[in-house]
């Protein structure tokens, strides 16, 4: 029944696709069927995924598809349900949410043809690597939903920096795939053929699995976007239309999380501490070099890719203390952490789903995207505030929210450590849990910029001043529905955490500790007296303070509230030129963490007349450049054009030069063989 | 076997029909008309090979296993296909007046010519035979080269005569020494076919057929564009008709490699030290490695695909090389969905240029803008021959790889190398030209694009799920060539 | 192994190839078109006297035919058609200064040797005269693409072009004593064709750089200054 | 019976933090010998300010009056978590000190909101200086925190005050370097002098101060209770969880006196060495904060590695 809700699921979205087609050639084929399709793939997804994850049992079959002797093998665990339910979720959203977004964005049938058409296979291609069991389907799989992607990502393609960073895109999802590939050829070489089974059943040493844990490392948090190689996301996300950038960046990322602990946790025979160290280390120095380039950026879209960075990156590390834990053969410890990695990356799927929404309806009202021309929205959109102000708090983790559960369990892992023997470990967790505490307080930091400069002051530019509510009900139920989700889950956790907990018992064969308590009312990881947090006793005792308070303030109200222009110590009026600005926010954080940042500030004084005094104008700008950008791309970059520039002087034009080619490699060869 | 002749003596009449014919003004029909007919007797020769077995006509001129009838179909195919491209592609060249009526019915007796150069290759048993076919088909190509009379037509044509003549002057050497050391052991009368040397090839003197197989592979190598002898190729596609580069590359360049692997088996049965196999792989890798580095030089869009050609061919000959069963069936399968991919390529790539009416990379923008199926079809085309999984050239390449990680697991990063920097060598130069702003003036052309939409489709299909009839002929053509079934 | 204990036969045909290699050295250090030209024909003579000679000998008749295809295309039809090229371009008068000549002729040397050194394993199993004839037409062979790389000129490429065929014809004569018929029509049909074409090339080329040189054809090249 | 003592301890909790704020200010003004109002002063202010009309800019939005009612009652959330006079009460057992922190967040991140709502300069200075120091003090106070969870392996303040009570009087390097740690933490977060000036209005200085200039009437009287809450909660974290001798383990009423006295007199005793770091050291820089923060980083750093090589028994 699970596998028949996966199949549909797939069915459905290439199906959308499909019509998306059909409709460019008969345009009196309904669009909405494509809207309805999408939304019926994500609901047959949420299903499958529920239901796989209640049964938790594993369902195999076998597609006759690809070669005669290596079919396509299909495995849905509840690793996969979980993923699946992500996915869900994030599609059911989107179809609510598409439907107005692409009638006033895209007039031409020829682009919303193609629009629709790459996103039913993108979801497609997603949804088919959660269900591969071979590393053929899943190499099918992984690049079907890197190519669906790249043409979405170089969407309107008529500026050139859309161009340049669709190629990048397309260019790093290749060349992660390429090291995928090489990861399993390793494992293969081991093993009799390619399928999961015999690459579970292969006995590689332990060097050999060094050099595939590596491999698939680096392939996988190429697409995850881990720090040193994560300079496409922030490029490539932004400029796809915004549902799609909240498919990519919410769900995408999550994908390749998925093969990043298919591989390590399920395919690889054992786990070494080494690499757990490896994972802590690349999730830290990504959680924080992203928040703290998240903080710099102007443009909101490229803001919430760089989050995403940082969010992959407490996954990975806290991933990285699960691996740690069961190398040293605590297994119920690193079932809490790879609870708290999968709790963390459900929730990093609806906050950030719901942030880009969000910004796909501030860019839909009010065409700009620069946080410095935006402000005072709240007054102008309040729906829209409300359900952004819903998701900048979950995801700079306040108690009453998801955002919080996972990273409380992601402490509560760490604080674990004392179990541990080697004494290095011991003083490393907590130095990296101390920089998990900085990335939250980050995060809190940034998005009090986010929403205080969006939608809080006084408008700086007319598009904002004269933007309105959408009156579209569905475009808002979409983030409406999500706002809810994570509040749901923020008051009761327990709810999903048992779902997650049976997906540690299948990957790693130990739930929780045996004192744990997941009860409807308070959840304990670990045991009761260890920690314990209950957000709906939490909730009560917010709203009953709230109403003593507010009961006794206006319990005699005499004097209603006086409305007055805003005091500007006498002088002269206040202009919207005086908030203070993205950059301006950001300046002492920019100072204290500089060495982290490549800035380029300019400041250009005009003279006004000849005299050296009086300045007329003052131009300030300030350019964030990535640190891997200039290290690690362009080298590369350089080193393959010398290359084919010294490759390029073979075809010298001259043909006397290329008979003597011919007559050398006679000799050489009459050489070799004799 | 009356299909082989009737084959041979169409494609004869073809050449003779086109030299003599009048000023007839759609002078392309016949040309498709005549390949169609070709087309049906191949896959009707197909059907008797794969029920009977082989054929081996009766003074064992010729020879139809299960190896080179599906190659017979496959350059069947693409010839028509390619034909069907070339009639609007020719009557929009005779517009611009880049082409006269006399020279138009000069190209199509030389795509005749050809095409017969072709099918005597492919069904040839005598080695000999199979010589003077190749340099008939370097002959019938190379008036097709000068064909627009520009100088640097002219030049790209006198390099491509004299290098492939110096080349397949050595293969000549090459069959010589094969048939000096087969007159050693047999009669003389039938030293020279195939079959023959087939069954007696352990005793054949090793150390000649080594040195003949050198002389062999340096001839055809540099008919098929390997590395050091490739010089010819970039500048014959570019200057050539843009019909003639697509069934250069996609048919000339298969035939080349199906000579080295009919020799390949002679050597291997005499010579126990799998010196060709290393040879071929040595050739092939270089070959792989250094095309995919020119890519990121190139200017001119049909140099690029050309070079790309080059890497392919490298691929293929290394698969060959490692000849284990399952790399042959890699190799066989590359051959197929390459010629599908890269002939449909061409065709949108002559489309391009005559659109933007350059050559030049750098004067061809906004193609989707201008004519949205020339502009997907290359987009499509390029992703699907750098290498894309859901076409068919991802599932070759797979294998290759897993054939490669048991046989020589150290080569492998080499070849994720050469793909990767192939892939950004095509793409960057590929993606501006097919996305943009449209440019002013450029107006759609008409254009036939059912080959590409055919071909595209044929190499999707044979990615997602390779049918069983396909994969038995491949199977037995493995057990033929490599000695082991799958 | 000395020559005097071989009958009439092999020790004709071993001069034969002595000459046929010193006539490939004389193409080689030649300056002048005409008489490179001459000198071609010359070989081709040989190269006919060979062919009837082992017609002779082993009395098959279609040798005989091939010597005298070989008589009418080698010695008569292609030497006549360079010749009227280089008249009609008045060609005839103007030496190729020949650059670091003394080098191209010490490596013609060395590649003979080398050609020995190659073809030493098939020593063992076919008698010592196949080895020197055989040896001598790899030689020529050789030596033919050395011509092509050493001369600037576009008959002078014609001309070592149609030495390798000679070289190639002379091996055939040698080892198996000829091919096949069918094969020896066909390679005889398309050095025709070859040449007919190198005709049709020489008016072409003319016409766009108005000289035979090769060194001018150099458009076609990747390499930025 | 005991959810009733919990509440109770709230409210007393909550009703006691403006005379924490009087007598600091009555032992600063006897410092700098001027003549100190009385300890109930901030009594009075408070309920001035509710009868006040408050009068709010038409540029604020709901987010402005709202709050104020968030930030106090995420400041008596907290207060209920903390012992303060009685321990394993119902009520800390909901959160442990990492849901503590959060709900400082929580208030944090409101007020900074609400600086940010008017659309004036001094709104945006003082949040972008509120979360800068907020984002750097959290690393250092979570190492302290995690010093103590270490020791007493529960992240539970009341399970680890027990744990500390049983233990005894034990005199651990890593508890001092943690509560230094903690001192100059909750001076960061508190806005006290070294960081910032809470008595001044001067642009430069002023950090806590800024965000709150627009708001009169009730909404301020509620955030001045909600500072001196926080400061208390500090006040009280510090002295019970370094000093726990005399908290009430049991509900009888004498070990409740007892209980309540014991913390009366180490808030006192805080109280003066606060007033006497005060008047003793200028306010610093803002850019020489985050050296004052590594430096409790670093501390607390240490107290965590002395834990590690010199306590723990493995």
């Amino acid at each position: 029944m699970m596998l028949f809700l996966a199949y549909s699921a797939v069915i459905f979205s290439f199906a959308s696709g499909s019509i998306a087609l059909v409709h460019l050639f008969k345009p009196e084929v309904n669009k909405q069927w494509v809207f309805l399709l999408l939304g019926l793939s994500g609901l047959s997804a949420i299903l499958a995924g529920v239901g796989g994850l209640v049964t938790s049992q594993i369902y195999v079959d076998t597609l006759n598809l690809g070669l005669p002797w290596l079919p396509w093998h299909i495995h849905f665990d509840s690793l996969s349900a979980l993923f699946y339910l992500i996915i869900g979720i994030a599609v059911f959203s989107i179809s609510f949410y598409a439907p107005h977004y692409t009638h006033v964005t895209q007039k031409d049938p020829q682009s919303f043809a193609v629009l629709s058409l790459f996103t039913g296979l993108f979801i497609g291609g997603m949804l088919l690597v959660l269900l591969a069991d071979d590393a053929f389907m899943f190499m099918i799989a992984w690049e079907l939903m890197s190519v669906a992607s790249y043409f979405l990502v170089a969407f309107d393609h008529e500026n050139s920096a859309n161009r340049r960073a669709a190629f990048l895109y397309l260019l790093m999802a290749e060349v992660g795939a390429l090291l995928i590939i090489l990861a399993f050829g390793v494992m293969a070489s081991f093993a009799d053929d390619f399928t999961f089974d015999a690459l579970r059943a292969s006995h590689l040493s332990t060097m050999w699995m060094s050099v595939a844990f590596i491999l698939a490392l680096i392939g996988f948090g190429m697409k995850a976007g881990l720090v040193p190689i994560h300079v496409w996301l922030p490029e490539a996300h932004p400029v796809a239309p915004s549902h799609i950038s909240a498919l990519m960046s919410g769900v995408m990322l999550k994908v390749a999380i998925y093969g990043l602990i298919r591989f390590c946790f399920d395919l690889l025979p054992e786990v070494h501490w080494e690499w757990g160290v490896v994972l802590l280390v690349i999730g830290t120095l990504s959680a924080v070099s992203g928040i703290l380039y998240a903080m710099m950026q102007q443009n909101l879209k490229r803001l919430l890719a760089y989050s995403s960075v940082e969010n992959i990156g407490i996954i990975v590390m806290v991933l990285g203390l699960s691996m740690i834990f069961l190398a040293n053969h605590y297994p119920e410890f690193a079932a809490l952490g790879l609870l708290a990695a999968l709790l963390h990356s459900f929730n990093h799927a609806l906050f950030k789903n719901l942030l880009f929404l969000g910004a796909g309806i501030i860019h839909h009202q009010t065409h700009e995207l620069n946080i410095d021309m935006l402000g005072g929205l709240i007054k102008r959109l309040p729906k829209t505030s409300f359900l952004f102000l819903v998701g900048c708090m979950s995801i700079s983790s306040l108690p009453l929210f998801n955002g919080f559960i996972s990273e409380w369990l992601a402490f509560q892992t760490a604080l674990r450590v004392d179990v541990l023997d080697d004494g290095v470990l011991r003083s490393i967790i907590p130095v990296s849990a101390a920089a998990l505490a900085l990335t939250a307080a980050l995060a809190a930091a940034c998005f009090v910029k986010v929403f205080g400069l969006i939608f809080l002051g006084v408008p700086r530019s007319r598009h904002a001043e004269k933007a309105k509510e959408i009156t579209d009900k569905r475009m808002l139920a979409a983030p409406a529905m999500l706002a809810g989700l994570c509040f749901f889950f923020g008051i009761f956790p327990s709810s999903i955490l048992h779902l997650i907990d049976n997906v540690a018992k299948q990957l790693i064969g130990s739930n929780l500790p045996p004192q744990s308590v997941l009860s409807f009312f308070s959840i304990a990881p670990v045991s009761a007296q260890q920690a314990s947090y209950s957000p709906p006793l939490v909730l009560i005792g917010a709203l009953m303070a709230a109403g003593v308070c507010f009961w006794i303030l206006h319990r005699n109200l005499k004097t209603s509230v006086r409305i007055a222009p805003t005091w500007d110590c006498g002088f002269g009026g206040l202009t919207p030129r005086m908030q203070y600005t993205s950059s301006a926010f950001t300046m002492p954080l920019r100072r204290i963490f500089s060495p982290a940042f490549l800035i380029e500030e300019t400041i250009e004084k005009t003279m006004r007349s000849n005299t050296q005094s009086n300045v007329a104008q003052v131009r300030y700008s300030l350019h964030i450049q990535d640190h891997s950008w200039i290290h690690l791309y362009q080298p590369v970059e350089q080193g393959v054009n010398r290359v084919a520039k010294q490759v390029g002087r073979i075809q010298t034009g001259n043909i006397r030069t290329y008979l003597g080619y011919s007559l050398a490699t006679l000799i050489l060869l009459l050489w070799v063989v004799s | 076997m009356i299909a082989v002749y009737s084959l041979l003596l169409l494609s004869a009449a073809g050449i003779v029909f086109f030299a003599l014919s009048g000023h007839k003004d759609n002078i392309g029909k016949f040309n498709t008309r005549i390949n169609g007919i070709s087309l049906l007797i191949t896959v009707i020769l197909a059907m008797t090979v794969f029920n009977q077995g082989t054929l081996l006509s009766s003074g064992k001129a010729f020879l139809i296993d299960s190896f080179n009838v599906y190659l017979i179909v496959l350059t069947a195919f693409v010839g028509f296909t390619t034909s069907l491209f070339s009639e609007p592609y020719m009557a929009h060249e005779i517009e611009l007046g880049k082409l006269t009526q006399s020279r138009l019915k000069l190209y199509y007796s030389m795509y005749q010519g050809f095409m017969l150069a072709m099918y005597l290759v492919l069904t040839t048993n005598n080695m000999g035979i199979m010589w003077v076919a190749m340099e008939g088909a370097t002959l019938a190509t190379v008036l097709l080269v000068s064909l627009y009379r520009t100088p640097e037509s002219i030049e790209a044509a006198w390099k491509y005569f004299i290098l492939c003549g110096v080349g397949i002057a050595q293969a000549l050497f090459g069959t010589i020494l094969l048939y000096y050391a087969a007159s050693q052991i047999g009669d003389s009368e039938n030293a020279l076919l195939w079959s023959v040397l087939h069954e007696h090839a352990t005793e054949l003197n090793p150390d000649i057929l080594e040195i003949a197989f050198v002389f062999l592979l340096i001839g055809y190598g540099t008919k098929m564009g390997l590395v050091p002898l490739h010089n010819w190729l970039p500048d014959a596609h570019s200057e050539g008709p843009t019909p003639m580069s697509a069934v250069l590359s996609g048919l000339l360049l298969n035939d080349a490699l199906y000579a080295v692997i009919r020799n390949k088996m002679l050597i291997d049965g005499a010579t126990q030290n799998h010196i060709a196999g290393y040879l071929m792989m040595g050739f092939g890798l270089v070959s792989f490695l250094v095309a995919a580095l020119f890519l990121h030089r190139q200017k001119d869009i049909k140099r690029l695909f050309s070079y790309s050609s080059i890497e392919h061919m490298g691929l293929m000959t290394f698969a060959f090389g490692i000849g284990g069963s399952l790399a042959t069936f890699a190799g066989l399968l590359h051959m197929t969905v390459h010629s599908l991919v890269k002939s449909a390529i061409f065709v949108t790539v002559g489309h391009a240029s005559q659109i933007s009416g350059t050559q030049k990379m750098t004067g061809i923008r906004g193609l989707i803008k201008t004519q949205p199926k020339v502009g997907w079809g290359l987009l499509i085309g390029t992703l699907a021959i750098a290498g894309f999984p859901p076409f068919g050239v991802f599932t070759s390449e797979f294998l290759v790889l897993l054939a490669t990680m048991h046989e020589y697991p150290w080569l492998t990063p080499f070849l994720l190398l050469g793909i990767g920097i192939a892939f950004a060598g095509l793409f960057r130069h590929v993606q501006p030209m097919v996305y943009g702003v449209k440019p002013e003036g450029k107006i759609a052309i008409k254009a036939n694009l059912l080959p590409v939409m055919v071909h595209l489709g044929l190499a999707l299909w044979l990615g997602l799920a390779i049918p069983h009839f396909l994969s038995d002929w491949f199977s037995q053509a493995t057990l033929l060539i490599s000695g082991s079934a799958l | 192994m000395n020559i005097e204990s071989q009958d009439f036969y092999t020790q004709a045909i071993l001069s034969m190839s002595a000459l046929v290699g010193l006539t490939s050295f004389l193409m080689l250090g030649q300056g002048r078109l005409l008489r490179l030209i001459f000198v071609f024909a010359l070989q081709g003579l040989l190269l006919t006297l060979t062919t009837g000679l082992c017609a002779y000998s082993l009395d098959n008749p279609h040798l005989y035919i091939s010597a005298v295809l070989t008589f009418s295309l080698k010695v008569i039809f292609i030497p006549w058609m360079l010749q009227k090229q280089v008249l009609d371009m008045n060609m005839h008068r103007d030496v190729e200064a020949l650059k670091n000549n003394t080098s191209v002729m010490l490596s013609g040397a060395s590649l003979m040797v080398f050609s020995y050194y190659v073809l030493q394993p098939i020593i063992h199993t076919s008698s010592m005269i196949m080895l020197n004839a055989l040896a001598v037409s790899l030689s020529v062979v050789l030596l033919g693409l050395l011509l092509m790389i050493s001369h600037r000129q576009a008959v002078a490429h014609v001309v070592g072009f149609m030495s390798i065929e000679n070289g190639l014809f002379f091996a055939a004569i040698v080892s198996t004593n000829g091919m096949p018929m069918v094969v020896e029509l066909g390679v005889a049909f398309d050095v025709l064709v070859a040449a007919v074409l190198f005709g049709i090339f020489f008016l072409h080329i003319r016409t766009s750089i108005d000289s035979l040189d090769v060194d001018l054809m150099n458009k076609l090249h990747e390499v930025d200054k | 019976m005991n959810w009733l003592m919990a509440i109770i301890q709230t409210a007393l909790f909550v009703a006691l933090a403006p005379l924490l704020m009087g007598f600091l200010k009555f032992c600063k003004c006897l410092l700098q010998n001027r003549s100190a109002p009385s300890f109930l002063q901030p009594y009075r202010d408070l309920l001035k300010l509710t009868r006040k009309q408050p009068v709010i800019s038409e540029d604020a939005s709901w987010l402005f009056c709202v709050a104020p009612y968030l930030i106090f009652t995420a400041m008596i959330l907290a207060a209920s978590v903390v012992p303060f006079i009685a321990i394993d009460l119902p009520t800390s057992a909901e959160a442990d000190v990492i849901v503590l922190v959060g709900f400082f967040a929580f208030a944090r991140f409101f007020l900074a909101l609400a600086g940010l709502d008017i659309g004036t300069a001094f709104g945006g200075m003082g949040s972008s200086r509120e979360m800068t120091i907020s984002s750097l003090a959290e690393p250092a106070m979570l190492m302290a925190v995690f010093t103590l969870t270490m020791t007493a392996s529960t992240t539970n303040l009341s399970g680890a005050i027990e744990h500390v009570i049983q233990e005894g009087l034990i005199l651990r390097p890593s508890f001092v370097f943690a509560l230094f740690a903690l001192i100059l933490v909750a001076i960061a977060e508190t806005g006290r002098i070294p960081v910032d000036n809470p008595s001044t209005h001067l642009e430069l200085t002023m950090i806590h101060e800024a965000m709150i200039l627009e708001y009169s009437g009730r909404h301020l009287a509620l955030i001045e209770w909600a500072s001196a809450l926080k400061l208390m909660l500090y006040g009280v974290l510090i002295s019970n969880i370094f000093f726990p001798w005399g908290m009430a383990e049991s509900f009888t009423l004498s070990a409740l006196g007892y209980g309540l006295l014991a913390i009366v007199s180490k808030l006192i005793v805080l109280c003066v060495f606060l007033a006497l770091a005060e008047t003793a050291v200028a306010k610093m820089r803002l850019f020489r904060v985050q050296e004052y923060l590594g430096f409790a980083y670093l501390l607390g750093v240490l107290g965590m590695l002395s834990h590690i090589i010199l306590e723990s028994t493995r």
